[in-house]
């Protein structure tokens, strides 16, 4: 027996699974679950209703889930244990590249004062251009990129350390 | 009449398509990514260009224009984008002495310059946005201000196709924007014009195709409304446009024809106009080149677009009169992009783990993505282009509704939900969206929340698995068979 | 409308599909089998109705009554084969409270009894073949045998679709063959009653789509040509019938109009006509039901059958007029079946271990195939339609080659290449192919050499790193990661 | 090095192996093979061409090869070898199942004496009967199946013994 608190869509269902019954927030389901291929695809019936889920893990408690056509992620906690992991710290100053791409153009050097959602990198990714804004205003501390170069998503594009 | 296809993704599929039913044999291209592309195994041959950057392979000229002499090709198609529009490309395809499938260089040069094209325009008498022709100088601001009515967008000459286009609320605006925007169009286009045009509040987008031989017959092959658009790119496209007047469509076809004939056009080619609220029409720019959303014109009127203009290019006559091309039906396109809409639509990357495609009546895929596909960065987002044919609107809604429902893609996030909450939505099943509509578009929350229900439950199930399978099974390599073995398939179906 | 689909496979599938774009909720039924199948995962529900054995689910009157009415449905529609031409289900639906989606019950047995529809024919004006329109009695085959032409067939009563029809050469043989007729259609049909028909040789097989409102409204949707056939059972089918004459269509229209009229039709129906090479068309048989071929007509219409048969159902009334329905080029259906073309087109069983559809423009497909499916032999080897429309014969012809060069099926061996072959022979290509064309019909082998050559290659290059993985990696377990591993991917691109 | 060779389509092709080069009946051919995903597609480049494959291994030398819709056998042997195993023998008089399926209707009784070409069972699969037929004349030693019994693939139905 184990009791599993899942988040999705901004929702908590407790879902409580036994050898023999599937109860969610306390409620006995008639449901099943059946994997139809090796590549993550499942069947759940529940009651005359059969729908088909496609299931990536992501970690150890993430879970990206496309259902009709929705993308949709659930978040698996054991419910008896109180062992949330932080969130990784991202220092706050960091411009981090959201996604991968072009460096257009670098606004910003290194020592420049900048403001509150001033635009300090252009980034371009699959045709689409973006400015990168300043989170705060300070001081840009770091320029760890330069234009027409090639960022990988999640690379430190400039640090700016807040006043 | 051996082709190659310039180009990559869904669209260098499509021109292979038709290849193959004219007996044509076809080459592919390809970048460093591409190589297991599916145009490349598709085409009869195939061969490499360069490194994934597009400036090194795709945007390369000297690089294709060596593939195409390598193979042999006897013509180029160029697709959409890349090299499609292209003056110096069109021009090196035939001085090697191929035939490049599209308009005459002099034509793309002259479409290329948007305040060209809208000269001419407004020679031959079309409609065209008031306001100057003029490249604005980013010298004279105050100079150039006078006479102008805020907002008002300011465009590169080079740009089109939605790119690169700011709005200026104010003078001040203007100043700092217009400088940004020559920035941006020098190291888009290769050219730092830009020039003013006047924004039409709640403009609705709607282009007319035509077909021309270059020798005088132009055809013009009915509307396409494409006001449905995020980030000004077009999302949802439909032929004909609703609610437009037998009258108003005229006008439209004659205006097209008209410029066209100007131009002395030559293979396809799309005029595009705004239409305000008030009914009045004008020109905004011609593309030289087949769209992205051509197989709507092609569901409505049954003519293969691309088979013309290969037709065209190997016999240089097209096969139809202007009495031939009748309308039938409504057709509807949606395109499906690797975007996250929880991250504000961000591009996304990852591979495609999983895949099933709609079928059944009345609907057309059009995509290059197999199981297994890496999705990068490095091109654009389209994945996919689900269309579908009714014989009503309300027909082809509901079955390209039908059909996104049934589209599975596992792996990266789509648009498929956003596309399906605007296809439901009032203002577009009544055909009264205009090109502003996504601006402030909200989905509703649609019974979703059984479905969330059901999502908690898989999760906790395979959870509980995965749990279960660490515990009993050896403690290590659990990942890869994570979803197998006969244990969970008896296990998970005996509840 | 909540509608019950009381099938299986492609048509429960597309039968859904319809209802999905209608909003009418669907009920799948399922036997063992068919658990996991596509329709089941389709559907807003499902109901279990029995083993796999055909009499203890599909056929099992009282099993489908029950799950119709635990569901809830309003409306049962059998799809085609199966309990589709049985006028006991069509009563027990009704007496149920359901609406039975086809023809009323009498009507279903009227055409199901092959004499009484010929006699019906016959009575109306309709041209029928000669002969007596009586039951042969096996006891007095001589008195039988008098004013019999040879070759004849034999036909059973309660057969039609193809089934259970012998040819008989000679009176003896012909005494021998109505014994086993008798006893096969006592087997499969639950009635021994066998008839004799003069063979026509070379004939054409045409038919008439009709749609009929129950009141007296009777649509004709133009013909279907279906004379590529193995085994009487069909293979290709188009329409429209190529070759036909303006005159002889409207003679066929007339007939087919006639008959339904003299049946007051409701629903959906197909009446069936041989044409010999004089050009003399004969009515054979009424089918009570949508066909399996029905797609060439939605694509060359507009007209969504199932809809029209749905909304029928639903409102009582037909939404077109005769003078609404044109047919808009040609349309081509090929079915792709699992059986395998080295063993006389044995049906086979096994796993679909890989899919890819075809797409692009005019492709139509309906399958309820998907990766992992188990074809096993206890249904029809039917496992997919490609339909392809094009702007004239010829187009359609190209599209449906393409389509079939794309489709990847792996795991079980299909008449793909079959297909191919017919398609591509000069007798096809002309439309001059009759009913017993394929007899004797030959492959052109094509080509093949150099994919010989290929396979070979790549089975060496397999063998040879099979081979290899052995040596080296651990010498047990070797199977399942057969396929896999950075080290074979860098191996053998190294090459 | 290693020299196989293959049997596709009636034909016999020599392949050499060695690890920078492919020979095909003693030519160099300029090939590569990429496997595609991990359900047996592969995609063979040759020269300018890409063609793509599905290969299903079926025990230790055969490979079911799908290419171009058409569905091909390969049987690999390692060239310098010669253990061809011998196909299994079976026994002339047996009728042995083709395909799973229905028997409708077993004809004949052991002990029954029947010619060459006589039907001896009908069997249904996927909506079609079919005659099974005796290989020679002779005598019925065994009947192993009865009337409206489902039997799988290679199960034998009758045995006859010859005159």
């Amino acid at each position: 027996m184990a009791i599993y608190k899942v988040n999705v869509g901004k929702k908590i269902f407790m879902v409580d699974v036994t050898d023999d019954q599937i109860c969610v927030d306390g409620k006995p389901v008639n449901a099943s679950l059946t994997p139809l291929n090796e590549g993550g695809l499942f069947l759940l019936r529940q009651d005359n209703r059969a729908r088909e889920m496609h299931v990536q893990a992501q970690g150890n408690s993430s879970y990206a889930v496309m259902v009709n056509g929705r993308h949709v992620m659930a978040q698996v906690e054991k419910g008896n244990v109180k062992n949330k992991r932080r969130a990784e710290q991202v220092d706050a100053g960091a411009l981090i590249a959201p996604m991968p791409g072009m460096v257009v153009n670098v606004l910003v050097k290194e020592g420049q004062q900048v403001n509150q959602g001033e635009a300090l990198v252009v980034l371009e990714s699959m045709k689409m251009q973006m400015q990168l804004r300043s989170p705060f205003s300070g001081q840009v501390s770091k320029v760890s990129v330069a234009s027409r170069t090639h960022v990988e998503k999640g690379a430190l594009l400039v640090q700016v350390a807040g006043d | 009449m051996k082709v190659l296809v310039a180009n990559r993704g869904e669209i260098a599929l499509r021109v292979m398509r038709t290849c193959r039913e004219l007996g044509f044999p076809s080459v592919a291209v390809y970048s460093d990514a591409d190589r297991d592309s599916l145009p490349v195994r598709y085409a009869d041959e195939s061969v490499y260009l360069g490194p994934t950057l597009a400036s090194e392979s795709y945007l390369n000229i000297a690089a294709v224009i060596d593939a195409a002499k390598k193979s042999g090709a006897e013509a180029v198609h160029p697709g959409y984008g890349f090299l499609s529009e292209n003056e110096a490309f069109a021009r090196a395809v035939e001085e090697a002495g191929m035939i490049f499938i599209g308009p005459r260089p002099e034509t793309i040069a002259l479409t290329g310059d948007k305040l060209a094209a809208k000269r001419i325009a407004r020679e031959v008498g079309l409609p065209v946005l008031p306001g100057r022709d003029l490249p604005v100088d980013e010298a004279i601001p105050e100079d150039m201000a006078k006479g102008v009515t805020f907002p008002v967008l300011i465009k590169a000459v080079n740009g089109g196709g939605g790119r690169g286009i700011r709005l200026a609320r104010s003078q001040e605006e203007m100043v700092q924007m217009v400088a940004a925007a020559r920035e941006e169009a020098r190291a888009a286009f290769g050219d730092d014009t830009v020039y003013l045009e006047p924004l039409v509040k709640n403009a609705r987008h709607i282009e007319v195709q035509i077909l021309g031989d270059g020798n005088g017959q132009i055809l013009y092959l009915g509307e396409r409304e494409c006001s449905i658009q995020r980030r000004r790119q077009k999302l949802i496209e439909e032929a004909p446009a609703p609610g437009l007047s037998l009258s108003q469509r005229h006008h439209l076809f004659d205006a097209a024809l008209k410029l066209a004939e100007a131009l002395n056009y030559r293979s396809l080619g799309t005029v595009e106009f705004l239409l305000d609220p008030q009914g009045h029409f004008y020109f905004i720019e011609v593309n030289p080149r087949i769209q992205v959303e051509h197989p709507v014109t092609e569901m409505v009127t049954g003519i293969d677009l691309v088979k013309a203009q290969l037709l065209l290019a190997a016999e240089n006559q097209l096969h139809y009169t202007q009495e031939q091309i009748r309308l039938n039906g409504w057709a509807i396109e949606a395109r499906v992009l690797a975007e996250n809409p929880e991250l504000d639509f961000m591009p996304v990357t990852g591979d495609i783990t999983h895949l099933r495609e709609p079928g059944g009546p009345g609907i057309r895929i059009d995509t290059a993505m197999y199981t297994g596909m890496a999705i990068t960065s490095d091109y654009d987002s389209l994945i996919a282009k689900v269309i579908a044919w009714g014989e009503d609107r309300q027909s082809a809604i509901r079955r390209l509704q039908r059909a996104l429902g049934e589209f599975q893609i596992g792996g990266v996030p789509t648009d498929i939900q956003f596309l399906e909450g605007v296809l439901q939505s009032e203002s577009f099943q009544v055909g009264r969206a205009d090109t502003t509509y996504l601006e402030d578009f909200q989905m509703v929350p649609s019974g979703e929340d059984s479905a969330n229900q059901e999502v908690a439950i898989v999760a906790a199930l395979i959870a509980h698995n995965r749990e279960r399978a660490r515990t009993l099974a050896a403690p290590k390599g659990e990942s890869a068979s994570l979803w197998r073995g006969a244990a969970w398939r008896e296990q998970m179906n005996g509840h």
